[in-house]
Formats: C-alpha cells, structure tokens, sequence
C-alpha cells in the first residue's frame, strides 16, 4: 500500500528510541515523586503536584522555545554543559528526550500519585511482616497492586510522545536520524499537502499505537486484581 | 561529512527540493537536507545554536535580524519574490476578485496569521488596498503559516483562501484554478536569504548558495510561482 | 526471655495507649479486654507498624527500638495476623502463603507449606484467587502464612474468629505445640474464654489503653472474679498425673486420697502432669458421701473460705485432701439449706471433668 | 411468612451451591455450618448481591427474583451485614449510620439513632473517621447501620465475632427483640454456640453448599448429636411457666410436679413461658432421692433412652413427671455401677440451670 | 507589570470557556465510558480503551486537519449538519470544544477507569443496601471514593486544553472572541518574535494555572480518604 522510505525508516527508528526511552525514564523519575506525593497532603506536595502539571499548560511550541532558551548554548543548562566541556542540548535526541520526559511527566506522575493513594499501607505492612525489605515490597507488593496506575502512566506518556511535535520541532529542529521524529514527518509531509504520505504515515502511527496499547491493555486486563 | 542544511519557509518546499535535485545532479557527493517551517520559528532556533548551514526566509526582515545580531555570515540577500492568489476548492477562483470577498454567499476566507506570517501582512495589505478588508474582518480564519491557510481552504471549510502563489502551483493545488492579485495592493514581498555563521566556514555551502542565483535555480523559481529579484 | 515495652501514644482525643510493661515469652499469651481497650494498637508497636517516638521495645535481648535505633518490621522476624484479612489480592492462595516462607532463610525454615496447609485444611484451595475464598478460608490462608516464616515471635490478632469450632479444634492444638515445643512465643488477641483457656500460658489484661494485670493461666482461674468468666463462671485448674485407663476407658487423675476419674478421649499414655479444667458450676457439695448416683467424683474436701452472694449464686473454696484449691459455685439457698461454714468437710461432687491440652 | 430460595450457583470449580428451601421468617434464623459451607453465599442470593440466573427468591410474599424479574437490592430494604468490615471509608461514623436512616422513609424508620448507639456502645465515636476506629467498634458501627435502615429482614454474617463478651451480652437482648417484638426477621451466621442457642428460634445447617436440614431450637437441642454441641455436649430446653422469687431470690419454674428453681438474675416479673437450658453434663441421676445435698434441682423422671455411649459419655434421655424431654450426661462407668435400664425411675440432680431470652 | 490589551481579554475568556466546558463535558462522558471499561475484561472494552488513547497519537495539526476534514462543510458530520440545517463545526466554538474533548478523552478516561477498577465493588455493595439507587450510589460513595481518579481527569484535561493550539488552531482559524485561545495567542507573539507579550502571557497563564491547580489539590488533599 505505502512503502517506507529510508527517511521513514530513519523517522520511525527515531520515534521509537524517544517513545520508549522517554517512558522508561519517565517512569523512574514518577515513581519515586508519586510515592512521595502521595504520603501526605503537606502544602510542599501540593505546590509540587501542581508544578509537575505546569509544562501541560503552555502552548508545546512556546514551551520548545523556553526549553530551547535553558537547553541551548546561551542557556543555563547549555552554558553549564558547554562549560564541562560537553555539548548543549538544543537539536539533539538528548535534548527531546530532556523535552519529551519534562511534558509528559504529569501524565506519569499524577496516575501513579493516585493509584498509590489509593493502595492503602496495608499491604506494605503485611509484606514487611513477611519479611520483605523495601525495594522487595516494592517490586513484589506495590507494583503489581498498582499496575493500573503504571499502565495508565506509560500508555499515556508513550501516546502523547509519539503524537507530541511542537516542543520537538522548536527544541529539536527536525534533524534526520536525530530529532526528526515520525510526527514532524507526517506534519511535513501534510503541510508539503503530500496528502498519500501524510495519510499512510498517519495511518500506520495509528495502527502501530493501536496494536501497541491493545496488546498493553490485554495483558494488563488479565491480570485485573479483583477486590473481594 | 556533515550534509548542508537549509532551513527554509515552509512555501519554498517544493522549489527548494527540485534545486536541490538540481544541484545534486551536478555535485553527485554533496548531501543537501532542508527543514521548512515558519520563519520566525527558524530565527529563533539559528538564534539559540540550530545547527542550520543556510536560511531561505519569507522574508527580509528575519535574515536581517540575524546578520544584525552577528550570526549571519553575509548580508540578507534576495532570491525570490513572492506573490500571493486567491484560491478556491468550491468556487471557480480564476475569476475570483478581491471585491468578490465581501459576498455573501462566501462565509469563511483563510489567510495566514499577518501578526507573524509575512504572507498573512501581505494579504492583509492588500485587502485593505482593495477597501475590502474591514467589510471581510468577520470571515477571516487564520492559519499559522501560508500551507495552513491553504489547508483550511482546501477542506472547503474556508471558501476562499489567499495563499502563496508558490503554492496554489503545488499539483495538488493547482486542480483547482487561482487568481493573481494584483502586486501594486502590496508591498513587494521579498524573501532574502543568508549564510549562517556555521554555514560560512563550509565550502560546500557557498557553492551551493551560489548555486541559488544561478539561471537553473532561478528557472526553477519562475516555474514554482516566484518572482525573481 | 521477656519482651519489654515501654510507650506512650495517643492516636486519637479520646485514647490514650500507655505501657510499661514485661511480658514473659513463654508459651501463650492471651490479650484479653473488651472491644477499644488497645489490644491492636499494643500488637502494632510491638510490629514497630506504629512507630511511636520514644517508645522501647526489647524482645529476648534484642532491641527493637530505643531512641534513634528502630529495627524494621521485616528484620524483626514477627508472624503477624492482622484482625482484619489482609491477604494479598494479587497473589494467589500457594503464592500468599510462600511470600513470607520463599523471604524465610533456609536454615531458619521449621515449618513447611505442606504440613501447615494439611493442618489449615486448606490444601484444596492452593490454586484460588483470593477472591474466591470464604472469610474463614481467609483466615485461615493468613494463619498459615504467618506461620510459614517460622517467626520468632507470634502476634495473633483473633486470629479464629471466624471459623468454626471444628476448625478450631483442629488448629489449637497445632498453635499449642508450637509455643511448646517449637518454644516460638505467642501473643494471641481473643474474646473467647474457651481459646484463652485451652491455649493460654498467662493472660494479659487490658483495660482503657493500660495492662491491668498479667497473671499466669492458673491465677486468672483462681480468681473468681476474672473477666475471662464473664460467661462461664469460676473455674479451678487441678494438676496431678493421669493413669493408664480402667475397663470402663476411665483414667485415674490425681494420688488416691484426692482420686478423680477422667474418661478418656485421646489414646495418649499416661503422663506426669497434666490439668485438669473442671468449672465451678459442675461442682455441688454433699454433707453425706452419695450413693447411688452417677456422679462418679467424689472428693473429700474442706471449705476454705465463702465467698458473698453475687447475682444468686455463692462461690466456695474448698481444699481437696491433696491441697489444691477447688471452687464450687451452688446457690444461696443451698448454702442457707446446709448450713456451709468455713472449716466444715464435705463432699464435693464433680459432675464433669475436661482435660486441657 | 417465610422466604423461598430456589437457586443452583457454581462460582468455582469446586464449589456448587444448591438451594431449594423455605425458610421461616420468625424471629432468629440461625445460619450453622463449617468454614466455607455457603453461608455467606447464601445470604449474599437473597440479598440479591449475586445474580444467579434461573434462581428464584420470594420474600414474604414479595417476589424478589424470578426469571427476568429481578428487584434490587437497595429496594428490598434489607439490613446487611458484611462478614468483612465495610464501612463507607469517606464518611465519619456519624454519617456512615445516617447513610440508610436518611434513605429510609421516616414513616417506615423504628429504631433512631440514639436508642442504637447508646445499645452498641458507640456514643463517643460519632465523629471518628472511619480509620480511627478499632475491630469491634467497626463491626458495632456496621451493625448500627443495618439496623437504622429499619429493616424488612436482617441478614448478619457474624455480626459479634469480634466482641467481646460483655459487649455481645448487651446486643444479643436487643436483636433478640427486635425479631420477637419488631417482627423483623433476623437471619445471622454464627460460629458461635452460645449465640445460636441465645438467639436462635430455627437453625439452618449447611454443609457443602446445600441446606442439610432446617430445625427449630428445640429440635436442635433435642438432638445430641447435634453439631451445635462440638463443644458443649448435648443441651434440654424445659418450656414452662416462671414464679415469682422465694426469700433468697429463687424463682420456681414448671408446675409442682416438675418444679425447678431458678436464680433470678434480672428483675423482670413472672412469664409465661419461658425456657430453661440445661446442659446434659449438667444433669446427673440418682437413684435415691439425694439429701445434704447443695444440688437445689431435683426432679424425679423416668428414663426413656439409653444412647450408646460415645467417647466415654453416655447420653440419658429421661421424661419428666411434666412429660418433657431431659438429657443427662454420664460415664459408661455409672451406667453400670448404677445398672441403668429404660422405664427405670430414678432422680434427676439438676446442677445448674440458665435462663434463655 | 503588563497591560492586557482587549486582544488578549477576549483570548483569556475563550480559553476559559473552552477549558470550563471540555472539562465538564468530558467527566460526563468519560465517567460512564469509564465505569463501562472498569467493568470487564471483554475484547470490546480493550478495543474501546486503546481507541480512546488514538487522537493523542497524531500530530495535533495533522488531527486537526482531520477533524476539519470531518467537521466541515463537505465532511461526515459537517454535511449531516447541514442537511438538519444546522451549521458545520469549522472554525466554530463548537468545533474547538468537540476537537478538545475528543483530544483530552483519554486523560479523563484511563485515570477514571483505573480508579474505578481500583475501587471494588464493595462500597457500591454497601450504599445499595442501604438503600441507595443508582444515581445516588454514584453521587454519595463512589464519586467520593473515586474523588482522586477525578481530579487527576480534570485537572489534566484542564492543563492540557489551556496548553493545546495545534488541534485548536487549523480547526478553529484562531477567531478573535471565538476560536483564538491564550495559547495562540502567546504563539503569535512568540513567532512574530514579540518576546515580551509571549513571555507576559505565559507567566500569566502558567500564575493562573497554578493558582487553580493548586487550590484543586489543596481541597483534593483535604479529603484523601485513609485506607486502614
Ligand atoms: N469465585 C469463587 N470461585 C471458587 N470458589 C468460590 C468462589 N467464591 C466462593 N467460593 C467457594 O464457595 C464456598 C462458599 O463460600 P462462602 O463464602 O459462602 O462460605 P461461608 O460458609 O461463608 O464460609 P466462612 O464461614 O468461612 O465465611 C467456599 O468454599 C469458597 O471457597
Ligand atoms: N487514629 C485514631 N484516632 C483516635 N482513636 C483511635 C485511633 N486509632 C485507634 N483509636 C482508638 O484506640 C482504641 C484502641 O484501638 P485498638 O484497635 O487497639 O482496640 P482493640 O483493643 O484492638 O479493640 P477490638 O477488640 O475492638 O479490635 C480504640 O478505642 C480506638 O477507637
Ligand atoms: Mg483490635
Ligand atoms: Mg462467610
């Protein structure tokens, strides 16, 4: 029906790599902040709750371009990075990536603040009396009994990803291979109005998330923890 | 080694491409990769360390801007005028007239955003010449850039659109019929072009810059609704 | 071995939880006192789950807290039941019950799945969901995991609630071994008479957020007065060696002159020591030696002391010929009727006998 | 009056429950069987909790199930108690009793909530969150809230197995009169011997999923084997008229023949017909009318049965001059030393006897 | 500090009223659907759950061209409006709410689900006894026992529907007082390199969302309901 072109593969190779580093980092960097957040109702969490959401607010471009301005070489980050001798972050896969975890992180954070909420400490209690130490109740207890709210974290961080160009495009600059991700190329390509590509490309994004979340969801619906 | 890279308004894509084709041809090792977008959008990037070797503006007051602030390596320089049309999807608009905007029977007319899109000033200019623009102010929808207003146009959303005459000549667009507007209801637009300062240390580039005022390319530009300088 | 604890916590306005106390970690403790009295709470600091500041828990010689120094609950080797059912959702039935067993170090390992699930009666349910189990196979599932990391330290709260009296019957004995000979210690939360007697070693008294007293099993049963007997009334505890069984499967309990008969219903041989459980109710008292009834024990007794009339009945001490102490609770009337005064022999008559553990 | 279940329900492989039963609705229906027998499952059909296809239920008359006809829950005003505490976490105790008072017609309400907290013992919880409270008070909060619905029926699933003692003597009196005086029919699993014979008028026995047999108390007691005796031994009801209290608060119970005398433990005046319940071990026979004796009961009856003996007990059914059923508990040995025969009349000695209701 | 001119009084009141209105409109509908997908485990719901997630997938322009193709006068929906008289939705108030719900659907769904999930069907057991209908289930303990699954839904529809232009901007042609939303506003200003405006309104809106974020959570905090 389409066939993929080496700029298309380039592209889908570079959404990939971002979609699931972007996930998995952000699902380290939430937890810890979740499980604090959801342990008391100080006016410190509620300040940093609503921070965490604030990145949502901003048009994605306009936030591309404060990123952009802290990240680039005259920027604060960039300046300090430059300093030590490494490079700025402005138009590289680490600098989207930077862009792409700081956006998407209430998608993250807020779930996972709830579903642990929502938990209760006595499980935890009952696994310590089992003998499990704190990372082991955590993998053991925690995760699995709140796998709902990973599942929503990581769905939703990896949809938003995948669909997210604005920050990318400002911060990144559509470069091939680096930071020219599949949804730059099918706004690219729809705004050249190559409508087949945009359509195609647009399609196969569809149906590769489709397949992606269907499968996330059957697996995770399997394992639905009923409460008696 | 690294390709040139251009950053260029998103209404030069399709005649940016075919001179690249061009030049390719005669410099089978070059690797050229263009980036379009909105002018602004790209000033900014180069501003804050965009890795781009060339910008094609819109405009000429981006370019300037650049080589004010030090990171152009040569003067802005014109490579092409632009002109814009009124273009249509569910009207006959060759024979559309800027007066005809003002009919009722046309609910939505799309230009692109004149705040920062200099095609959208150029509209704007000239609709006002035409004394039409206080009587369409209702029924203007404004896309973020030129290909934006041509897309709300081309779902028939908006009845009309006055867009690039660069782009009302894309194939998909060209099915349906455009109307020139006149260039004395507006300033002429002309876009200019520089060398960034990363851009002025590579040969490679300079060849290709060069490349850009030659009768090929200029050729190319005509046939892509330009007007040369 | 001794478990010491010292704290003070006051979670709410109207409660306050003050401690200062030792208990003896032999055998069976029961926590007794009525509903809000702290019993939880007093279980939950020794977990440390409430970790109260300035508080000092010391078990065998071990600190579990003190100051700055605060021992985690999964360090501190504790089979924990909580009141409420707590089993694991995600986990199945074999998976809650390995949990703690698979987090237990080999060598530590004295119980294992398959004899404590036999024992639960709870082996054909390995393979279920938690939430197709009933509220006592619940219990039961949570019983036996605590039991599954071979604690040091057993912490039952009402732990049997829910089952029924077979279940318990199967399960006591098991809890009574293992606080016996496995030397685990338990502190068992329970509002039921029957369990604290049959388990119990000492009983802890909880009253409004204090320890009113800690008294062994045998001064709880001496005093007539005990909470425990809110329903059963007194009861006398003797203990003397149990003969090898006559022909009618009775057993003699006791040296001749303070003889009783027990019948037998296990097939254990004789044994040195053993107690006998015989309510004071059971017990009437006869100026003559009876004939003719089918009362078969018949002690010669001397009164010790008349205890007043409360709600109409008039509790009694005797001193049965070998010296140890037996109450008989009979109504005013009959001590009106037979004229009963301190120093008076007679006869008491024991109606029913039970034989604890 | 009564409710007709009619249901076949699999919610696993290894359990199937088969209902086919009519149940009586007067007073306390007591739901008796082994962990895991169906109780709970059963109480949750009739509420209508579980949607068995094809299963039929008819509440006095109303149909509550029946084909595609289906009336829910919260319209068959029925006061539940969960086995597991289930109170609503978001509200105070105050609000969690109020929740069926204010959706209860005030036309329809017959219990308020000051009569049900000061009877439950929880006055001073009222503005407690829910997490602030210990076992016993939830379980009372819950029972609370069942009972401020002003109910239709009561179905409890072991409403008191976290009290204590005292805490459950001073609730029983109340259901009990709530189904004997409101006419709310209460039907309540129980582990509890002591609660069942307190409260119940009929007892349920499940085993297995399917309804073993239905019978009333006094069938219950009549029969020794009965499983409500795994611990206590067989139980006689006496039914009869009591008197008013002798000089030492005595009170005669049965007609002169047959007259037994009862210590008076609350001050309520002469009844009708009350029961007395008497333990078989309580009751020992004797062949000469026994004298000097502190057993105040002595009532000359006629043996009617000898049960052979099991686990070194034998059971006596005897018939009173009064021609009611009594039961006494002896050893094999006084069967034959007394040489005990039907149709032998001899003396009952009546121990203790304990009022019921 | 910084004068709002009418301009940006008309954007701040358009964009409030599209983000009051997406937020309510959608827990309408995302709570049934919600309840629906909490419900089982069936093929039809992992399907519906993963569609739901789809809009996100896609460049916001590039959906937006979708829904412009969709919502206008020669698409699906617009024509069928027509054709009752009514008008189509492009570039209306109407379409730019459609669009912003149909967007955000999936931060109000999956939060709500899984809260749903995580709720157990016990307390629902308990109200019914107690003599509680349907409705009024809902109001008196699920909502409240759900309460957090509902704040993560609303404010992240809010925060994301304040911040959104790609969609908004093709479908809506940023009409002043109907379609032009403080995010393209603060987007025309950072293109037409008018730092100073872009950066006034940012600050505005990032103070403004704050502000609302913060009062959410601190009343949120107020009412978590411990689990013993
Ligand atoms: N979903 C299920 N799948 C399989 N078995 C089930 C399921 N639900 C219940 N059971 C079984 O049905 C039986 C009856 O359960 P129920 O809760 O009615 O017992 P119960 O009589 O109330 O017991 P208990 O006194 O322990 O509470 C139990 O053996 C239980 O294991
Ligand atoms: N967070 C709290 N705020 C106020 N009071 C509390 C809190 N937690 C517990 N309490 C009170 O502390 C007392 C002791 O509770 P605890 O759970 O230890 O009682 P318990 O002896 O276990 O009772 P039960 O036999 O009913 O389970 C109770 O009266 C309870 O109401
Ligand atoms: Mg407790
Ligand atoms: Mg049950």
């Amino acid at each position: 029906m389409f066939e993929l072109g080496p700029a298309e593969w380039q592209a889908i190779q570079v959404t990939f790599r971002l979609c699931l580093n972007t996930t998995l980092i952000l699902l380290v960097l939430a937890t810890p902040l979740a499980w604090w957040l959801a342990q008391g109702r100080s006016t410190a969490r509620v300040v940093v709750h609503a921070v965490v959401a604030l990145p949502l607010v901003l048009p994605p471009t306009v936030l591309g371009f404060y990123l952009l301005i802290v990240l680039g070489p005259r920027g604060f980050i960039g300046q300090g990075l430059e300093s030590i001798g490494l490079q700025h972050l402005a138009f590289t896969f680490e600098g989207i990536l930077i862009a792409s975890v700081l956006y998407s992180m209430p998608f993250a954070v807020q779930p996972l603040t709830q579903a642990f909420q929502q938990l209760g400490r006595r499980p935890v209690e009952v696994a310590s009396s089992l003998g499990a130490g704190l990372l082991d109740r955590f993998v053991s207890v925690i995760l699995p009994l709140t796998r709902g709210g990973f599942v929503v974290a990581a769905t939703l961080t990896f949809a938003h990803t995948l669909g997210e160009f604005g920050v990318i495009l400002m911060l990144g600059g559509s470069i091939p291979g680096e930071t020219k991700v599949l949804s730059v190329l099918i706004y690219d390509h729809a705004e050249a109005m190559n409508y087949p590509a945009a359509h195609s490309l647009s399609l196969l994004l569809l149906i590769f998330a489709f397949i992606t979340l269907f499968v996330v969801y059957s697996i995770n619906s399997r394992f639905v923890v009923s409460k008696a | 080694s690294e390709p040139i890279r251009i950053a260029a308004a998103a209404n030069m894509r399709n005649a940016l491409e075919e001179i690249i084709g061009r030049f390719q041809q005669s410099h089978p090792t070059a690797r050229v990769e263009a980036v379009y977008g909105s002018s602004g959008k790209m000033t900014t990037q180069i501003i804050n360390g965009a890795p781009y070797d060339l910008f094609f503006s819109a405009d000429m007051t981006f370019p300037q801007q650049l080589w004010t602030v030090g990171l152009a390596a040569t003067e802005p320089a014109v490579y092409a005028q632009g002109r814009i049309v009124l273009w249509s999807t569910t009207l006959d608009a060759s024979s559309l007239t800027l007066d005809d905007l003002t009919d009722a029977s046309i609910r939505r007319i799309a230009i692109a955003q004149p705040a920062h899109a200099p095609y959208g000033q150029l509209a704007q200019q000239a609709m006002t010449q035409a004394g039409v623009w206080e009587a369409v102010q209702d029924k203007l929808v404004y896309g973020e850039s030129i290909s934006h207003a041509a897309q709300m146009t081309q779902s028939g959303a908006a009845q009309v659109g006055i867009i690039a005459q660069s782009l009302a000549v894309y194939p998909e667009l060209a099915v349906h019929g455009h109307a020139l507007i006149d260039a004395r209801l507006h300033s002429p637009l002309q876009q200019g072009y520089v060398i960034t300062r990363r851009g002025g240390e590579r040969p490679p580039v300079l060849i290709f810059a060069d490349f850009i005022s030659s009768a090929t390319a200029q050729q190319i530009l005509l046939a892509h609704g330009f007007e040369l300088p | 071995m001794s478990l010491q604890i010292r704290a003070r916590w006051q979670p709410g306005r109207d409660f306050e939880l003050q401690l200062d106390c030792e208990l003896p970690l032999t055998g069976v403790t029961a926590l007794f006192g009525r509903s809000g009295c702290g019993k939880t709470s007093l279980l939950r600091i020794i977990a440390g789950l409430e970790r109260v500041p300035d508080a000092q828990v010391q078990f065998a010689g071990q600190s579990w807290q003190r100051g700055r120094h605060f021992v985690p609950l999964h360090k501190r080797r504790i089979g924990l039941v909580f009141q409420e059912h707590s089993l694991l959702p995600h986990l199945s039935v074999r998976d809650n019950l390995l949990y703690g067993y698979q987090r237990t170090a080999p060598a530590l390992r004295r119980l294992h799945p398959p004899e404590v699930t036999a024992m639960l009666g709870i082996d054909d349910l390995l393979d279920r969901r938690i939430d197709q189990l009933s509220g006592g196979q619940r219990q039961r599932v949570s019983l036996g995991r605590a039991l599954l990391i071979s604690p040091q330290l057993l912490l039952l709260d009402e732990p049997m609630a829910a089952l029924d009296t077979q279940t318990k019957a199967d399960i006591m004995p098991f809890l009574a071994r293992m606080a016996a000979e496995a030397g685990v210690p338990i502190i068992m939360v329970s509002h039921a008479p029957d369990e604290v007697e049959r388990l119990a070693d000492q009983v802890v008294f909880m009253q409004q957020g204090r320890i009113e007293r800690i008294e062994s099993l045998q001064q709880v049963l001496a005093r007539p007065d005990s909470p425990l007997f809110a329903d059963t009334g007194a009861v006398s505890v003797l203990q003397g060696p149990l003969g090898e069984p006559d022909q009618h499967g009775m057993r003699p309990f006791g040296p001749p002159e303070a003889r009783l008969w027990v019948p037998t219903s296990s097939s254990s041989g004789a044994a040195e020591a053993t107690r006998l459980r015989i309510l004071a109710r059971d017990v009437s008292l006869s100026l003559l030696e009876p004939r003719q009834i089918s009362i078969q024990n018949q002690l010669p007794v001397t009164i010790e002391h008349l205890y007043p009339a409360q709600q109409q009945r008039c509790l009694i001490a005797c001193r049965t010929a070998q010296g140890q102490l037996l109450l008989a609770e009979v109504t005013p009337r009959a001590v009106s009727q037979l004229d009963l005064q301190v120093g008076q022999k007679l006869y008491a008559l024991i109606k029913s006998v039970a034989l604890l553990a």
